[in-house]
């Protein structure tokens, strides 16, 4: 258990550790959660349950420096554990360009139902912030802010009674809003900075790293384990027993359900992460990935299944939009193939947090044709790109 | 035959105003009652063919570089003669179309149709040409008139149709009634035409059954 | 669990929101004003209205079966459409009025667009505007006493020709008397004395509760406040078009609309007579046919005030609500061009 | 000449009689150039500018040829040419001296020579200010700001009715009344709104 | 009245003539170069800039046409003729390649594959993809929310009720845009005389495939043993025509075991021997099916039911006594395709 199993090859990547003790039985393409089917390693399990012999605990964790920092998050193989599952070596290596000067711990449920951070927060405070003290260390940044979202009073005690004086850090309790963990939000939430359109936080010197991150940086550089489970929330109606598992990457969802007590209800759709931005999935017979923060559980009462009406140009959408943008706008230039102008008032700046569809009376479908539109602009974008590059050798 | 065909295109399938969508200012303006539709359709064919004549006579002698002044210049002597002669013998009409008989000047389909057409062909089928165009725009304008008078005023050639119990729905006679009569009519053009499509290409496929 | 499961797009949730409940709102917002015209009106309000409404659905199910595209009646648009088309005309007009008006509104205000959203303008104001030019004579002349009240809101009558008008009317003769050199002084007289008695507490109270003259829906400013409060607690409408219309034809009145140069308006009297309140809160705010973001509901109000204050003080006709309204839907798609909010994040980079 | 008269004018011609909606002057490049908002603005300005200076020009030849020659029956002709000239002239010197401005301008010049609305306000001047007894600079200046005005009401409502058109492209129009068809619908809406203006009294 | 048409002469011809001159020296100073294709188009057009077009005048549609942003047609007052005038002008550097029609590979439909979900949302195949959505339990195969008949500028694709698009190949112009735009590359470009495709795309193995899929290709190869001019191979468990080497025979649609293998040309004639057989056997020999039976040295007899009008016996054939004939009078010619009598 926790032996290197897949090596990394590019920058932003991470390589991957066996989440239990055994052999590798068969290498082959596996229904992926994201969609789509990819290559994947099932591991025969021998009953033991012990780490390999590389992972050993770390003695001097206080002397590291921000570089070994980074390679031992790299070589843990961790990643942003909010959901977009972004190699995390890769946020604390800004360019030098860019300095960072803030750290944010993002403790904000990134949607609603889920609780997984919430609990994280609870249970292992202690453990997360002297995670997050190496973040900060690593970004060699001179604050940490750590912003937990009101509706969470025993996270924000737990996480307020763990700072230690002197640590630098601070507690932030938030206005309870969705979307209050997407990074742009939280920063501006936080500090008061819009990250400029287009870019990134680190270009108003910010990085954000969610609660979950700063537990498996803990764990690698204080007792030497690589990135192997996650707290995965299993919540909906139809589940007998909603809980949080910590659950270790690869182990199948129908699995995690049996763990859950089984499902009672009628099921329509089962979304992996929260029911705003969570994507539906087919089958059970998923692993558990590292950007897997939750699988919800509807029942057919809870889905909405009519059809869209037309857009009664209500402006709901418009209100509730937390990146500003005009979505209906937006959807009607996408509908009308007329994707440059969609792009033009800011199709790629949309975050697809779902406020805009949740709040439509016409119920349009916003967020799939964003995501449609985005495609096909970027699609139009590489094939201009091509183009290009092929006039350029004639 | 073919100076037949040049008519009737004029008339239905080219027709300047509800096809082309050419000649719309006088369309509209004019178009508040049969007579007026009728004495500018009139006009306009007689500025139209004589113009047409003219251009397809000379066309041989006009140099390519000045030609679109030149016909210009034939279109608007053409114009004043309509002018003059209507103001002299029917004043009265003259004074209900007001300046849309000078702008008959700048009529895209007169225009048009010299350089498109007379300034290629010879006399005969620039004439037909002309009368053929001519009496399209004149049935476009008797027709928006038609409905617009009858609906707008009651009446058909000034005599009342619907009796004295007549409320007209006066928006007819004034411009927002112009613009939807010759929308809608547009609109119904176009299904005419889907519907006579769609049944060619019926006969067709029934015709060619493999 | 199911064989198959739904795939789609996230969210996978959705707010308990419907056009239906957004259209059947406004149906019932409205309800108040149409109890209060039935009682000061008869029951002739009840049946226009009713004539009105079947009109519309009745054209919008023709239209759409014609069509071959879904009959969808049920949202309640239309219904809306015939409610306010009725609104908005004198109670005493021809049974064929509302009927026409209806018929007009659906099929070229808003079926020939496609329907529902496609509209450019306001059906119901289309179907006002084109019967107001069609059959002048019949929307401007049958107006009702209320019952036990006064048409014009004053109870006297020196001024001839009229004495069958509504308070919007005889301010405007009143104010064209005292505006003309050529009046009598005679005239004169009468004209300030009427136009003392139309700013006098007595006749703000009467126009507050409806106790006047005018169109159907228009009567009573007490009940559509009642409905508009409900509209705007179930966020049914914005504030920022009613209001910044309210406001800017009370400023602009006030400044302009006095008989005795600048500043002597009576900004109550303008604000509560004619269909103001019902324009603002019912027409205006058609969220179809206005500007969706926020800066540009403002400029669309103060638009609406400006055009009203214009059309009422020096235009032609004594009210100006409806066209002002429909002036601004047309120039609406532009304001929604020049307002786009400012994106998240689209800043000037700081250093 | 009066200020109060001038605003009549002005008023006169963007609102109470616009061009397009109630006079029906211009309804070709009404139709064809209110597609999107960019090409509508650029012939607005080019049309504003042109007949302004059509106005001023056709004064000129009006009282300083025609009348004096006693050959004002020749006036059509006579307008036609000046006005073909002038935009023909004005193009040439636009496109060589600001390519800049010729992209988003001097393009829709040509358009306008045939542009009813151009030499009708032309004529219209000749109806309401020349033949009148007018004071010469009263004449003058009347014909000039009616030029300006009408132009501007012009491309007020070409403006408007791009802005509308952009947008009734992304819905679902009905097929057979798409394009044109759909077009005069939206400016018979145009023109029913504008009736709100009649009557106006300025003054 | 002399003196009328005097003064109205001298006057129009004066104005002319000063006009004439401005805009000549005009002319002079302010030349700008164009390009001469725009002139060109520019000197057919009518030239009445009347806007029509809804192009700046003239000059804009002309500009317009020749960078392709408007069609030759695009002037209505010009009418049919001008158009082709400048259809003419602008150029037709179509060549002479044959014609190609769009190919859909795959003929899995509602009743005769598995669907694995149920999709809600845009009817479009890519943006089904984005979310996961291809109902169909074959990744492999035709999504059928017809995004290639949405991009189709020609009407030519229809999507049945089996959720399976087909080509109309009269309609279809070869322009490819269904190709580009089918997010699972079903779609191929095939010269228009190809009628026997593999309608099938599914890189499954063979019992994987059969699965989810009764029409799937299930690798077994009998099409490529079967191939009279080895136009086939198997490319990752799925069988791929070589059109190239493909000759129409049909031998492979007629031994596909699952039908994915489809033959478009619908009734195909049969071989007919005739008098001048002299027994020599070939036709036997080549045919695929087993159609031909006689002894050598005498006359070949045709098995009618089993011929499937491959034609390779009529090739074989060194005496050529061997014809094709058909119900519809189709004889086939030399190459392999077919023409009308």
């Amino acid at each position: 258990m926790g032996q290197l199993i897949g090596e990394a090859t590019g920058f932003v990547s991470v390589p991957v550790h066996t989440p239990i003790a055994g052999k590798v039985a068969a290498v082959g393409r596996f229904p992926h959660p994201l969609g789509g089917e990819q290559e994947a390693i099932v591991i025969e399990g021998d009953g033991t349950d012990d780490w390999h012999e590389s992972v050993v605990a770390r003695e001097n964790v206080d002397s590291l420096t921000p570089s070994e920092i980074k390679d031992i998050v790299r070589g843990a193989g961790i990643v942003g554990l909010g959901g977009a599952a972004f190699p995390t070596h890769v946020k604390l290596s800004p360019p030098e360009s860019k300095p960072i000067n803030t750290a944010i711990l993002n403790g904000c449920e990134c949607e609603p139902w889920l609780t997984a951070d919430h609990r994280l927060m609870v249970e292992k405070p202690d453990e997360i912030l002297k995670g997050f003290l190496l973040i900060v260390k690593g970004l060699g940044c001179e604050r940490g802010i750590v912003g937990v979202e009101a509706n969470k009073p025993d996270a924000v005690e737990a996480m307020r009674a763990a700072v230690s004086a002197g640590s630098g850090l601070k507690v932030v309790a938030l206005q309870v809003k969705y979307p209050q963990g997407a990074e742009k939000q939280l920063i501006s939430a936080t500090l008061g900075r819009q990250v400029p359109s287009g870019g990134l936080p680190m270009d108003v010197g910010v990085v954000v790293q969610n609660v979950g991150t700063a537990l498996a940086v803990y764990e690698a550089c204080h007792l030497g384990r690589p990135l192997t489970r996650r707290v995965v929330t299993l919540t909906g109606n139809p589940l007998a027993r909603p809980a949080n598992f910590m659950a270790r990457v690869g182990t199948l969802v129908s699995s995690l359900v049996d763990q859950a007590g089984g499902l009672e209800g009628d099921v329509a759709k089962v979304v992996s992460g929260g029911p705003m931005m969570g994507v539906t999935q087919f089958t059970l017979d998923v692993p558990v990935i590292k950007g897997m923060s939750g699988i919800l559980f509807l029942g057919p009462s809870e889905i909405d299944v009519k059809s869209p009406d037309p857009c009664i140009r209500c402006g709901h959408c418009v209100h509730s939009c937390p990146m500003k943008l005009l979505p209906t706008t937006i959807e009607k230039f996408v509908m009308a193939e007329q994707i440059g102008k969609a792009v033009d008032i800011g199709l790629n700046d949309c975050i697809e947090c779902g406020s805009c569809a949740y709040v439509c009376p016409s119920r349009r479908r916003l967020v799939h044709q964003f995501k449609y539109g985005k495609y096909i602009a970027w699609e139009r974008k590489k094939a201009a790109q091509e183009k290009s590059e092929k006039e350029k050798k004639t | 035959m073919k100076a037949m065909a040049e008519l009737v295109k004029g008339i239905y399938t080219e027709n300047p105003v509800f096809r082309l969508a050419l000649g719309l200012c006088p369309a509209l303006a004019v178009s508040t009652s049969v007579e007026n539709a009728l004495g500018m359709g009139a006009a306009a064919t007689f500025v139209l063919v004589g113009s047409n004549i003219v251009i397809s006579l000379l066309r041989k002698a006009i140099p390519a570089k000045v030609r679109i002044p030149c016909f210009i210049v034939v279109i608007a002597s053409f114009v004043t003669i309509v002018e003059l002669v209507m103001g002299a013998y029917l004043p009265e009409l003259a004074k209900s179309l007001g300046i849309f008989i000078p702008l008959i000047v700048v009529n895209c389909i007169i225009l048009g149709r010299a350089e498109a057409f007379a300034s290629k062909h010879g006399l005969g089928l620039a004439v037909m040409d002309g009368i053929g165009m001519g009496i399209g725009f004149t049935f476009a304008l008797v027709l928006i008139a038609a409905i617009r008078e009858l609906l707008g005023n009651g009446t058909l050639f000034g005599y009342m149709v619907f009796g004295p119990q007549f409320q007209p729905m006066l928006l007819m006679i004034l411009s927002p009634g112009a613009f939807v009569t010759i929308g809608l009519l547009m609109g119904y053009f176009n299904i005419l035409d889907d519907k006579m499509r769609r049944k060619a290409k019926a006969a067709e496929a029934g015709g060619g059954g493999r | 669990m199911r064989e198959r499961l739904i795939v789609s797009a996230s969210p996978h949730v959705r707010d308990d929101v419907s056009v239906e409940k957004v259209m059947y709102g406004v149906v019932i917002a409205l309800v108040p004003a149409l109890a209060g015209s039935i009682y000061f009106y008869g029951m002739r309000a009840a049946f226009l209205t009713l004539l009105a409404i079947v009109a519309c659905l009745l054209t919008e199910a023709v239209i759409q079966r014609m069509r071959g595209v879904p009959v969808t009646i049920r949202d309640g648009s239309a219904l809306v459409t015939g409610i306010l088309i009725a609104f908005n005309l004198p109670p005493g007009v021809p049974w064929w009025i509302p009927v026409i008006g209806s018929i007009f509104a659906i099929a070229i205000g808003k079926q020939i667009f496609g329907g529902l959203g496609n509209n450019p303008l306001n059906p119901a104001l289309v179907g006002r505007a084109f019967l107001m030019a069609s059959w002048p004579v019949h929307l401007t002349t049958t107006w009702l006493s209320t019952k036990g009240g006064t048409l014009s809101g004053t109870a006297l009558h020196g001024i001839d020709a009229v004495a069958q008008a509504t308070p919007l009317a005889v301010l405007r003769k009143a104010s064209d008397i005292v505006a003309d050199p050529s009046s009598t002084t005679h005239q004169l007289v009468q004209a300030r004395e009427v136009l003392t008695d139309l700013g006098s507490a007595d006749t703000i109270v009467n126009l507050f509760i409806g106790n006047v003259g005018g169109c159907i829906g228009e009567t009573s400013v007490l009940l559509l406040l009642v409905g508009a409060a409900y509209l705007l607690y179930k966020h049914l409408i914005d504030w920022r078009v009613p209001g910044a219309y309210i406001l800017t034809v009370a400023v602009l009145a006030w400044i302009f609309g006095g008989p005795s140069g600048l500043l002597t308006g009576n900004a109550l009297f303008h604000v509560l007579s004619g269909g103001l309140i019902l324009g603002a809160f019912y027409m205006a705010t058609d969220m179809v046919t206005s500007p969706v973001s926020p800066k540009g509901m403002i400029i669309f109000g103060v638009g609406c005030g400006v055009l009203t204050a214009v059309i009422r003080l020096i235009g032609g006709y004594p009210e100006g609500v409806s066209y002002s309204i429909l002036l601004m839907n047309v120039a609406t798609p532009l304001i929604d061009r020049h307002t786009r909010p400012k994106k998240f994040g689209e800043v000037k980079k700081s250093g | 000449m009066d200020l109060g008269q001038l605003l009549a004018i002005v008023i006169g011609a963007i609102f109470v009689s616009n061009f397009v909606l109630m006079r029906f002057l211009g309804l070709c490049p009404f139709v064809g150039v209110s597609k999107d908002s960019d090409s509508a603005l650029g012939m607005g300005m080019a049309v504003i500018f042109v007949m302004t200076m059509a106005s001023l020009v056709t004064w000129f030849v009006y009282n300083y040829v025609l009348v004096p020659l006693e050959i004002t029956y020749l006036r059509t002709i006579a307008f036609i040419l000046v006005i073909a000239t002038l935009v023909q002239f004005v193009e040439m010197v636009i496109e060589k001296t600001s390519p800049a401005l010729h992209k988003s301008l001097g393009i829709y010049l040509p358009l306008i020579t045939t542009n009813c609305a151009v030499l009708g306000v032309a004529v219209v001047n000749v109806d309401s200010f020349m033949v009148t007894d007018l004071p010469r600079n009263a004449s003058f200046i009347y014909t000039v700001v009616h030029g300006l005005s009408a132009g501007i009401g012009f491309t007020l409502a070409l403006i408007l009715m791009a802005a509308i058109r952009e947008r009734l492209d992304l819905v679902d129009i009905p097929k057979s009344m798409r394009g044109i068809a759909i077009t005069f619908i939206v400016a018979g809406l145009m023109a029913i709104a504008f009736q709100g203006f009649s009557g106006l009294k300025i003054g | 009245m002399q003196s009328v048409v005097a003064k109205s002469m001298i006057a129009l011809t004066g104005m002319a003539a000063i006009f004439g001159a401005v805009l000549a020296v005009a002319s002079r100073i302010f030349v700008v170069h164009r390009d001469p294709r725009v002139e060109q188009v520019l000197e057919l057009l009518p030239g009445a800039n009347c806007g029509a077009c809804g192009f700046p005048g003239c000059q804009g549609l002309a500009e317009a046409m020749v960078q392709g942003e408007a069609a030759p047609n695009a002037c209505p007052p010009g009418g049919a003729e001008t158009a082709s005038a400048i259809a003419d002008a602008l150029g037709g550097d179509a060549g002479d390649v044959v014609p190609k029609v769009a190919v859909v590979h795959c003929k899995g439909g509602l009743s005769n594959s598995v669907q694995r979900l149920e999709y809600e949302g845009i009817e479009d195949c890519r943006a089904a993809l984005l979310v996961g959505g291809n109902p169909k339990a074959c990744i492999f195969g035709c999504l059928g929310f017809g995004t290639c008949k949405t991009v189709c500028p020609f009407d030519a694709v229809e999507l049945d009720e089996e959720g399976i698009v087909h080509i109309d190949r009269v309609k279809c112009t070869g322009c490819g845009n269904c190709v580009i735009a089918c997010p699972v590359n079903i779609m191929e470009l095939v010269s228009e005389d190809m009628r026997v495709h593999i309608k099938c795309s599914s890189h499954d193995k063979g019992a994987a495939a059969k699965k989810v899929c009764t029409v799937a290709c299930i690798a077994c190869r009998l099409c490529v043993k079967k191939c009279p001019t080895d136009a086939i191979h198997m490319d990752d468990n799925l069988a791929v025509i070589d059109y190239s080497k493909c000759t129409n025979c049909g031998v492979c649609a007629a031994v596909c075991p699952t039908d994915a293998i489809v033959d478009e040309i619908p009734a195909r004639p049969k071989a007919v021997i005739g008098g001048k057989c002299e027994g020599a056997g070939k036709c036997k020999e080549v045919c695929p099916v087993k159609a031909i039976e006689g002894e050598p040295g005498e006359r070949h007899e045709i098995i009618r039911e089993k011929c499937i009008g491959c034609g390779l016996c009529m090739e074989a054939c060194p005496t050529k006594a061997v014809n094709m004939v058909g119900a519809l009078g189709h004889q086939r010619a030399k190459g392999g395709a077919l023409e009308s009598e």
